[in-house]
């Protein structure tokens, strides 16, 4: 129902539109960092798409594709209220500097989101009025939903006290179960 | 279909409402209700016990220390550890309940049967199990791990407060003591043990 | 002598009383709240006694938070002021015990005829020992229930500004607006009692009540707002702005712990009861109540029997709007085959019952202790009604209590006070 | 386990190691029946809390309805739900600032260990920044196991007593109590 | 009701004063612990407020790529905890999206029935938080008894009082028991009941509506460029509701009405949880009357899908079998295979849509779960909504966002 | 290169291959149970059968079979290809093969899985094989059939002793004969055989016998099922739990390639598997190579100690590394000698020796005596970077029988040194006691360990990273399989540190830095090959 949106995409931007598809029904766009607040533009405004209502945006870390270029994904999700379709826009940036217009000319809510995505994965976004960190301190260090941040490395405000409990035996490591159940390579550690 | 959407207008406001008083009035009658209805039934001892009657009008509280509820049959409770005939664990040690677990409360030591036990060879045993109650979140999925129904949570009890972190690390012996919530230690997995009588046994002459 | 020994007596009673108070309000706000929300309500303390545990269902658990709050440790705040933070809570306790002062807690003790019945000639009786049951009688009573009760503003103020914190200083500042502003409202409410009662001393106004009728029927109006506004000054739901846990943590008294905070707890509940008691005295009688006269009870039942319009006229001609004798009236009936009804429509009194009389004549001690113990009554009625309606409705938000205050209270009051002068006017009028 | 020590906690502002008198037992006794509590109230065990205090259970029971969100005010400090870094001195600072004499209970798992949290967000147990002195199982607890908490807290106030506890299992089939207090191997008290 | 210091400019006449700067939370009680609203204040005015969530971030989305995709059912209960079961169902459906299977008739209606009891349970505690927060502790202790009964009735079914952690990618982890659909039927009855009686404490309350209409007004159009969603944009009018919108599960077959404000205050926002609850009690009694009719011998009636790859075999199998024991171990240690590629489900959460996109590089372990969380875009719109305001109704407009620190902060 | 098809993908092959070895090098899986890469074909499995189509314009070879119909309830006759088995069939040019795309294959793979379950115990829970067991494997990608046969199934012996390590159990048997065949091929040994046939079958020993020889764990580790399993790894862990990093084991100087297995949340190694290397060990390992984890474990050092004798004491590693620079700073030029390790990585031995050149020291290497050597994997240095420490340590590198000649003409006032071993005996090394200043990095425990004035824990061979070179010349790195206690630092990092100590420029503070510049030493042919990078092969 939503090619509608894709061919207009198409339509609009040609080479810029990297690759569509529509896995599960949900419709995607893949469009240069350079196009990216156009696109977003484009979507909302084209009275064909009129897609109004910020979904979400948020981040996937791609860092297995070992493209250095393209480790993370960047996406949108939009849908009209009217039209009753969505469509999920894409953008992929590098690993150095990831960085990307800002969406909250388009939708201002997208404001907390690309604070969130700036806090978890360290994309940084171009024009945002306040790009701070929003679920974590100000103090911490890293992007926490990058892969390769040890999920139990934790930054604590407050020190511990002296002498309380760390695991108890039997329970030897804090680390938790291994990321993957098959065997895979350990983490280059240094 | 009836109306898709339904407007929720905004009540009108009438003298009565913007006068306070009418509202005030009704309102407290309503209190006054329930107030005369609990402490004639206060007065009177005479209030439902909701163990029984949950839905009854009037007092709703469960007087805990000395009234208590019996918890459904699916409630996921302390955990206990199934037994078998001769009283040894049921479990084998196979981890997968420590696996399972998302807090990884669960720690188990397995070892072999020492020489000359029956099953040695044959089985596993967990030489340790322990689990870590403060941690755990009661999320059952070790009892659905679980291919040998050794460990269940059907005892009824929920874990008790307690002042010592150590105290919460249940042993094996102490998850063994536990009881169902009906009184039982066993288990309802039907296998077969090499060592058990209703096993067929295996007699390489005789064949089978 | 006499009266120091009296008047102490007194005291010690009230404040006896009164120290109990919020302990046992704490208790009743903490069981009448359960029950109201189908819950059973603190119940668990208990003493042991004599083998048995005694509970007095829940009333323990106010002498424990009493005791507790004694020894839980006094802290202050580094920066605050270290006189006026602790003279808060002294500040907000004081004031509504001392209205008490005024407050007429039961009829006139005569003590010479504890043990006779009342005869109406023994107030002339020279030499009489006479115990008022009332600490001060004064002349301006009722200007010092404003003026006292004014004074508890200070301590919420005080306690908001030394405190050293923003959440405390915001509760005062709104306390203070808030106690200020219903002072107002609450003072002009009372200005049409007084007209009708033609007297600011508080013992002629329950005499008046007495003699006439009560004055929530002669000032229904001012009633309700002098009510209002007396639930406003004790800064509770739905007037809890100072204190709303919501919007301003514990509101002016965030920084107070153990003993002080104990006492602002315990002055808020003081202060209902203080409410209480001179909503009663001023507008529900004081300690009057039906059918009860200086001789004991006496009920009349009606006869019902039609009245002669004439005859009604007549009798109002002969007896004005004064208090009617009961004989007189059972004759009066008895002639006229009158009904109560009618009776009452015409001669606006309360006590104008005609018919068979049912007299029970009490002594005069029983007399006293029934008013005293009729006056306990209402104020803990009123009580159980400022808290039920403290766990009835909602909070108002800070503006619109000013506005309920500014803008509908107080005009309602004038309007009050003009309405009751202009027929305070025409009655007059019409009797000249 | 040899470095399992139990939490030291003052009873009494402070001055242990004196006769107990009649009066401190009035004073311990008085204190068990009136706690008032802060509930620092952060995640799911918020809703249980909510339902200990529901008609239902009723919490008030107890004598420990009153919420003081003043922390001078309150006895108890009740540590609702998962406690994360960036919280962690929040609840320093409101510990700090309640006044003697002082409580804690931490309520639920996260709160009393950090759970299945055990991330770079969560403090893994309050008793690394504070000294807990009731901690309930559950995640979250149900009420019953709530209240046996307060109980226990009661006990341990009234008692004076640093000793670890265990408050008898009320949901025991016939019989089964002694068999439990011989392997709990804890003191099961009157 | 506007304040009082705005209707009159009379700010000259005053003497001019620094605005106070005030921090409020996150152990505010207001706040629900976990949201930090930094407010400057001018005098009760609140001219401007940069509001901190994070405070209860709990490193959802890390967790989940952690273990298996069942492991992550215990991390959905604590997204918004006031309604686990909507969450369990919404990551359920993202994953079946993915998978590309659907689940029995009967565990769709169970999804359904113990779904919208949750969302009842979700609006009970907001609108009854909320009417707290306003000072009328009554209505929101009955409110709480109601949700006892709600919680019970779970209890009885899933094993436990909130965190149920009841479905399971494929299907529900145990089918209904006997006396469920009777004590689901006693049970809606007996909530609306309360839920009426309750509201008749506040509805025509004249405190309460000064308290609520007029405050908090959020435009239709703020709303969506918002990605506000749920009642709160309903209660804004846009008829957004994805159970209507987008039917999944059952819940085309049902007849509900969506109901919408007209303001966007905070009193509609009330008024739509309010009728949302009656609307949900429609959806079970119509819903329950559907499981009535399922045939119980017919393939309708699982409540799982039956394919090895998923679900876990019955016990009786593992216990006697070779190939059941196998294919237990092989989803207990390596959990469901989920073939590569991502997916975006979303689903009517308590408030709002409830999003949940799951990225596969297959095998049993999430590569990404990104929570869509409704709160989180609507404490996102609170701060236009209470700039301009007074202090003292950031109490009703936080109450009617329903900020659920779980799912705000992940 | 010829090519041939496999499920529509064009694939080339070598001449001579199976299908399934063809498929094997483009890493594809047919699946199989009796196939191994490094052994003879038995074909007795059935599970690898494919369908071959017949070539152009020939007919294909059909079979009748009776096909039960659904829609009659009844048999009907039926036709079906005969399938082919893929690790006997040669590929020939052009052939076309239908494995995963054809139904009849499908079948014929549920159908042997049905048949090789119906008499299998439900010993999952017990098994160690659980998680890496082929039937599981093969059960879930292309059985998923329940259990039809509801007969008790046949029993057999269980626990069956087949030497200190290895244990039998026949229930779970599948009768795929790779053990047989290990013993037979690698190990030269026919100890073990086959016995009764159909449901009856049993591997047995030879009479007499047990299942010794340095190949016996191999047996093992080649069985896909749990019949055999070995006594080190039974009932200790679970494989699904621990993490593979790629090794080089340290046994001997041929360098097998390993996994290391290790469960990360306690820290510690279960065991080490070969991992396929054409060019070193192919799919093998020896026994001993296998236990050299326990080696590792054994005599750790893991804190650091000051003093020699009676006054040695601990202490932290920090004062451990100072009083090492203070001590040796003492030496006087030229007397200072630096000790190799044949045991320790390329890494270490080249900051060590960096050292010894910036102070003009001299080289030594230390090593351990030579052990049993066989014609198959095992050399007789049972040293694993001998060649690597010569090769960073240059031509001048003396033996230990040299060091102690310089310690008694007493050229040598000052050692440092890496590693504990020695091929000398102790009254060979006992002059070594009268050097003032030892400073040694160690990671376990020795004979030269007793002359240390200071001990500073060092990284073993599974905690650290870096290269091993082979006795033919190969240069190997490995990854780190556990994490080192706390303090305890890599071998290089120690050295270094004890450089900067002794105001040298040794400006080594990563682990990278040390790489690249081995990597620039490493002069074909030891350039390094990144054999890590092989992980996918290791299942065969």
């Amino acid at each position: 129902m939503a090619r509608i949106i894709l061919d207009r995409l198409k339509e609009r931007f040609g080479a810029d539109v990297l690759e569509t598809s529509s896995q599960h029904g949900d419709d995607v766009a893949v469009v240069t960092p350079a196009r990216w607040r156009e696109a977003a533009e484009f979507v909302r405004t084209d009275p064909r798409c009129a897609c109004d209502y910020f979904v979400d945006l948020s981040a996937i870390d791609c860092c297995d594709n070992g493209d250095p270029e393209a480790r993370f994904e960047v996406y949108v999700i939009a849908y009209s209220v009217a039209r009753k379709h969505r469509v999920r826009l894409k953008v992929r940036l590098p690993e150095d500097n990831p960085e990307v217009d800002t969406l909250i000319p388009v939708w201002v809510g997208a404001n907390w989101m690309e604070r969130e995505c700036f806090d978890m994965f360290g994309v940084r976004f171009k024009g945002h009025p306040d790009l701070r960190r929003i679920l974590l301190y100000e103090e911490f260090k890293g992007h926490p939903l990058r892969k390769d941040y040890p999920a139990q490395q934790a930054q604590p405000l407050v020190a511990y006290r002296e002498g309380t409990y760390d695991k108890l035996r039997p329970f030897l490591a804090d680390e938790g179960m291994p990321l993957d159940r098959t065997f895979k390579a350990a983490q280059d550690p240094d | 279909m009836t109306a898709r959407t339904k407007v929720m207008k905004k009540p009108l406001r009438t003298l009565g409402d913007q006068s306070y008083l009418v509202e005030l009035v009704k309102g407290l009658g309503l209190t006054l209700k329930h107030f005369f209805k609990g402490t004639q039934q206060m007065v009177a001892n005479s209030y439902a016990n909701p163990a029984e009657d949950p839905f009854a009008e009037g007092i709703a509280t469960l007087e805990y220390p000395e009234v208590k509820r019996a918890y459904p049959e699916r409630w996921r409770g302390v955990h206990r550890l199934t037994h078998r005939e001769d009283g040894s664990p049921r479990c084998v040690a196979c981890l997968c309940c420590s696996t399972a677990c998302p807090a990884q409360c669960i720690y188990i030591k397995p070892a072999e049967y020492p020489a000359g036990d029956k099953r040695r060879g044959y089985e596993r045993f967990p030489e340790e199990f322990v689990i870590d109650e403060l941690r755990c979140i009661f999320c059952g999925y070790c009892v659905e791990a679980c291919p040998c129904d050794a460990i269940r949570m059907d005892t009824g009890m929920h874990m008790t407060a307690l002042d010592n972190r150590a105290s919460f690390i249940f042993d094996k012996e102490k998850l063994m003591s536990i009881p169902s919530q009906h009184g039982e230690f066993k288990s309802e997995n039907p296998r077969h043990e090499p060592g058990d009588p209703s096993h067929p046994g295996i007699d390489r002459l005789r064949g089978h | 002598m006499l009266f120091w020994v009296q008047a102490l007596v007194k005291v010690g009673i009230i404040v006896g009383i009164l120290a109990q108070v919020g302990a046992i309000l704490l208790w009743v706000e903490r069981k009448q709240s359960a029950m109201m929300q189908d819950r059973m309500g603190p119940n668990r303390a208990f003493i042991p006694l004599f083998g048995r545990k005694i509970r007095a269902a829940g009333l323990i658990h106010s002498i424990a938070d009493g005791i507790k709050m004694v020894w839980k440790e006094d802290w202050r705040p580094p920066k605050a002021d270290k006189w006026l933070y602790a003279a808060a809570p002294i500040i907000s306790i004081v004031p509504p015990l001392c209205l008490f002062a005024v407050i007429p807690f039961g009829p006139t003790l005569h003590l010479n005829h504890l043990r006779e019945m009342y005869q109406a000639s023994w107030t002339a009786e020279a030499g009489a020992r006479v115990v008022p049951l009332q600490i001060a009688d004064l002349d301006v009573g009722i200007l010092f229930i404003f003026a006292v009760a004014g004074a508890g503003v200070i301590g919420a103020a005080l306690a908001g500004w030394s405190s050293d914190n923003k959440f405390s200083l915001l509760g005062g500042l709104r306390a203070a607006s808030q106690m200020v502003s219903y002072e107002v409202a609450m003072g002009l409410s009372l200005v049409g009692a007084f007209m009708v009662y033609q007297s600011p001393r508080i013992g002629e106004m329950v005499d008046w009540q007495v003699d006439h009728v009560w004055g929530i029927f002669a000032q229904p109006l001012a009633f309700v707002l002098f009510a209002t506004a007396a639930i406003a000054e004790t800064k509770r739901v739905p007037f809890d702005v100072p204190e709303g846990e919501s919007e301003v943590v514990a509101g002016y008294f965030t920084e107070y712990s153990g003993l002080k905070f104990g006492m602002f707890a315990a002055g808020e509940l003081v202060e209902v009861c203080t409410a209480g008691a001179i909503l009663t005295t001023v507008f529900l009688g004081g300690w009057h109540m039906p059918f009860l006269t200086q001789r004991g009870v006496e009920v009349m039942i009606s006869a019902g029997r039609a009245l002669d319009p004439e005859v009604v006229s007549a009798f109002v001609a002969q007896h004005g709007d004064k208090m009617v004798g009961f004989d007189a009236a059972a004759e009066l009936a008895q002639q006229h085959a009158v009904t109560a009804r009618d009776l009452l429509t015409h001669c606006g009194s309360s006590f104008a019952h005609l018919g068979t009389s049912f007299v029970w004549h009490w002594p005069h001690w029983a007399v006293v202790a029934v008013g005293a113990g009729n006056f306990l009554l209402k104020v803990l009625l009123l009580v159980f009604l400022q808290l039920q309606i403290r766990w009835t409705l909602p909070r108002f938000r800070y503006d619109q209590i000013m506005k309920l205050g500014w803008r509908v209270l107080l005009p309602a009051a004038l309007v009050n006070v003009l309405a009751t002068g202009t027929i305070l006017l025409f009655l007059q009028a019409g009797r000249a | 386990m040899a470095d399992v020590e139990l939490e030291t906690r003052v009873v009494g502002g402070g001055d242990a190691g004196f006769v107990t008198t009649k009066f401190e037992a009035l004073l311990a006794w008085a204190r068990k029946y009136s706690l008032f509590q802060y509930p620092f109230a952060t995640a799911c065990c918020g809703m249980e809390f909510f339902a200990a205090a529901s008609p239902r259970y009723d919490i008030a029971r107890f004598g420990a309805e009153a919420p003081r969100f003043s922390p001078r005010q309150a006895d108890v400090l009740w540590v609702v739900g998962t406690i994360s870094q960036r919280q962690a001195p929040v609840l320093k600072r409101i510990y700090d600032q309640m006044t003697e004499p002082k409580w804690v209970i931490a309520f639920g798992t996260c709160a009393s260990c950090g759970g299945f949290y055990d991330n770079y967000a969560t403090v893994p147990g309050i008793d690394k920044i504070l000294p807990v002195d009731v901690m309930i199982p559950g995640c979250p607890p149900r009420p019953e196991a709530v209240l046996d908490g307060l109980m226990l807290l009661q006990q341990k106030i009234g008692d004076g007593d640093r000793t670890t506890a265990v408050v008898k299992n009320t949901q025991l089939p016939d019989g089964a109590e002694e068999k439990l207090e011989r392997l709990y191997n804890i003191r099961m008290r009157p | 009701m506007e304040p009082i210091d705005l209707e009159y400019d009379d700010a000259e006449l005053e003497l001019p004063s620094e605005p106070m700067s005030l921090n409020m939370g996150p152990s505010h009680p207001a706040m629900h612990g976990t949201i930090r609203m930094v407010l400057k204040l001018d005098g009760e005015t609140v001219k401007s407020t940069d509001i901190q969530p994070g405070y209860l971030h709990r490193a959802f989305e890390k967790m989940a790529e952690r273990g298996t995709w069942a492991q992550v059912f215990p991390y959905t209960d604590r997204l918004n905890y006031c309604s686990p079961l909507l969450n369990n169902v919404g990551y359920a459906l993202a994953v079946e999206k993915l998978l590309g299977i659907t689940v029995p008739r009967m565990g769709q209606l169970l999804r359904v029935v113990h779904g919208e009891l949750s969302r009842m349970a979700d609006h009970l505690t907001c609108n009854g938080a909320m009417a707290m927060e306003l000072g009328a502790f009554t209505p929101f202790l009955w409110y709480l008894k109601a949700r006892e009964w709600i919680w019970e009735c779970h209890e009885t079914q899933t094993g436990a009082r909130m965190t149920h952690s009841y479905f399971r990618i494929g299907g529900t982890a145990l089918p209904a028991t006997d006396q469920f659909v009777a004590r689901a039927r006693k049970t809606v009855q007996r909530v609306l009941e309360v839920v009426a009686e309750g509201e008749s404490l506040l509805l025509r309350n004249r405190i309460f509506l000064d308290r609520t209409q007029g405050i908090g007004v959020l435009s239709r159009e703020t709303a969506l460029a918002y990605g506000v969603s749920g009642p709160m944009l309903r209660g804004s009018g846009v008829d957004y509701d994805v159970r209507k919108d987008k039917p999944y599960l059952t819940y085309g077959e049902v007849d509900f009405d969506v109901p919408i404000g007209e303001d966007g205050d905070t009193f509609d926002r009330f008024m739509v949880r309010s009728e949302e609850l009656r609307q949900s009690a429609r959806i079970i009694e119509q819903t329950l009357d559907l499981m009535e009719k399922v045939d119980p011998r017919s393939p309708d009636a699982k409540v799982s899908v039956d394919d090895p790859r998923v679900m876990l075999p019955p016990k009786s199998e593992v216990y006697g079998t070779i190939e059941g024991t196998i294919n237990h171990f092989k989803l207990i240690m390596e959990g469901v295979d989920v073939p590569a590629g991502e997916a975006y489900a979303y689903t009517e959460g308590g408030n709002g849509e409830l999003g949940f996109f799951v990225v596969s590089r297959g095998g049993g372990t999430p590569w990404r779960v990104r929570v869509r969380s409704p709160c989180f875009y609507s404490l996102q719109s609170a701060k236009g909504l209470i700039e301009g305001g007074m202090l003292a109704d950031i109490v009703p407009i936080f109450g009617s966002v329903n900020m659920i620190g779980g799912e705000c902060d992940r | 290169m010829p090519r041939f098809k496999l499920d529509d993908r064009e694939l080339p092959f070598e001449k001579g291959d199976t299908i399934i070895r063809a498929a094997h090098r483009q890493g594809i899986e047919i699946p199989h149970y009796c196939w191994h890469p490094g052994l003879s074909v038995a074909a007795n499995c059935r599970m690898c059968l494919v369908e071959i189509e017949p070539p152009p314009g020939r007919p294909a070879m059909m079979l009748d079979i009776m096909h039960w119909d659904e829609g009659k309830r009844d048999w009907v006759p039926a036709k079906k290809p005969k399938l082919q088995p893929a690790c006997q069939q040669e590929v020939s040019e052009g052939m076309v093969v239908r494995s995963q795309s054809s139904t009849h294959v499908a079948e014929a793979r549920r159908s042997v899985q049905e048949f090789l379950l119906v008499n299998h115990p439900v010993d999952c829970p017990i098994c160690d094989q659980a998680g890496e067991c082929k039937l599981q494997d093969y059960w879930m990608s292309e059985g998923r059939q329940p259990k039809r046969m509801l007969d008790e199934p046949v029993h057999k012996p269980k626990g069956v002793v087949f030497s200190e390590t290895i244990v039998y159990d026949a229930e779970r048997c599948i009768a795929c004969t790779r053990c047989i065949r290990v013993c037979d091929e690698l190990a030269g040994d026919h100890a073990l055989d086959l016995r009764e046939r159909g449901n009856r079958f049993e591997v047995v020993l030879a009479p007499g016998r047990k299942l010794d020889g340095p190949y016996s764990l191999m047996t093992e580790h080649v069985c896909p099922v749990g019949a055999l399993t070995s006594s080190h790894f039974r009932f200790k862990a679970r494989v699904w739990t621990l993490r593979g990093s790629p090794g080089v084991c340290s046994g001997c100087a041929t360098g097998c390639n390993t996994w290391v297995d290790a469960d990360p949340r306690e820290n510690r190694v279960y065991r080490l598997r070969p991992r396929d290397n054409e060019q070193v060990n192919k799919y093998w390992m020896c026994d001993d190579g296998m236990m050299t984890y326990e080696r590792q474990r054994l005599g750790r050092v893991s804190r650091a100690y000051v003093g020699r004798d009676s006054a040695r004491s601990e202490a932290a590693v920090e004062d451990a590394l100072k009083r090492a620079a203070t001590e040796l700073s003492k030496v006087p030029k030229g007397k200072l000698a630096v000790v190799l390790s044949a045991q320790a990585t390329c890494e270490d031995n080249l900051v060590l020796a960096e050292l010894a050149r910036a102070v003009e020291a001299r080289l030594y290497l230390s090593a351990r005596g030579p052990w049993q050597a066989d014609r198959v994997l095992r050399n007789a240095d049972a040293n694993p970077n001998r060649a690597g420490a010569v090769l960073v340590g240059g031509d001048k590198v003396g033996s230990l029988q040299d060091l102690v000649a310089s310690v008694a003409a007493g050229d040598v006032q000052g050692i440092v040194g890496i590693g504990a071993d020695a091929d000398l005996d102790s009254a060979t090394l006992a002059p070594l006691g009268r050097v003032g200043a030892v400073a040694l990095f160690l990671s376990h425990d020795g004979p030269l360990a007793r002359f240390a004035t200071v001990t500073v824990p060092v990284c073993s061979a599974l905690e650290a990273e870096g290269h091993f070179v082979n006795v033919k010349g190969l240069a190997q790195g490995f990854k780190r399989a556990a994490l080192p206690r706390e303090g305890v630092l890599p071998g290089w990092d120690a050295a270094a540190r004890v450089g900067r100590g002794l105001g040298l420029e040794l400006s080594y503070r990563a682990a990278r830095e040390v790489r690249a510049a081995l990597q620039a030493r490493l002069q074909p042919p030891a350039k390094a090959a990144d054999t890590t990078a092989a992980e996918g092969a290791s299942g065969a």
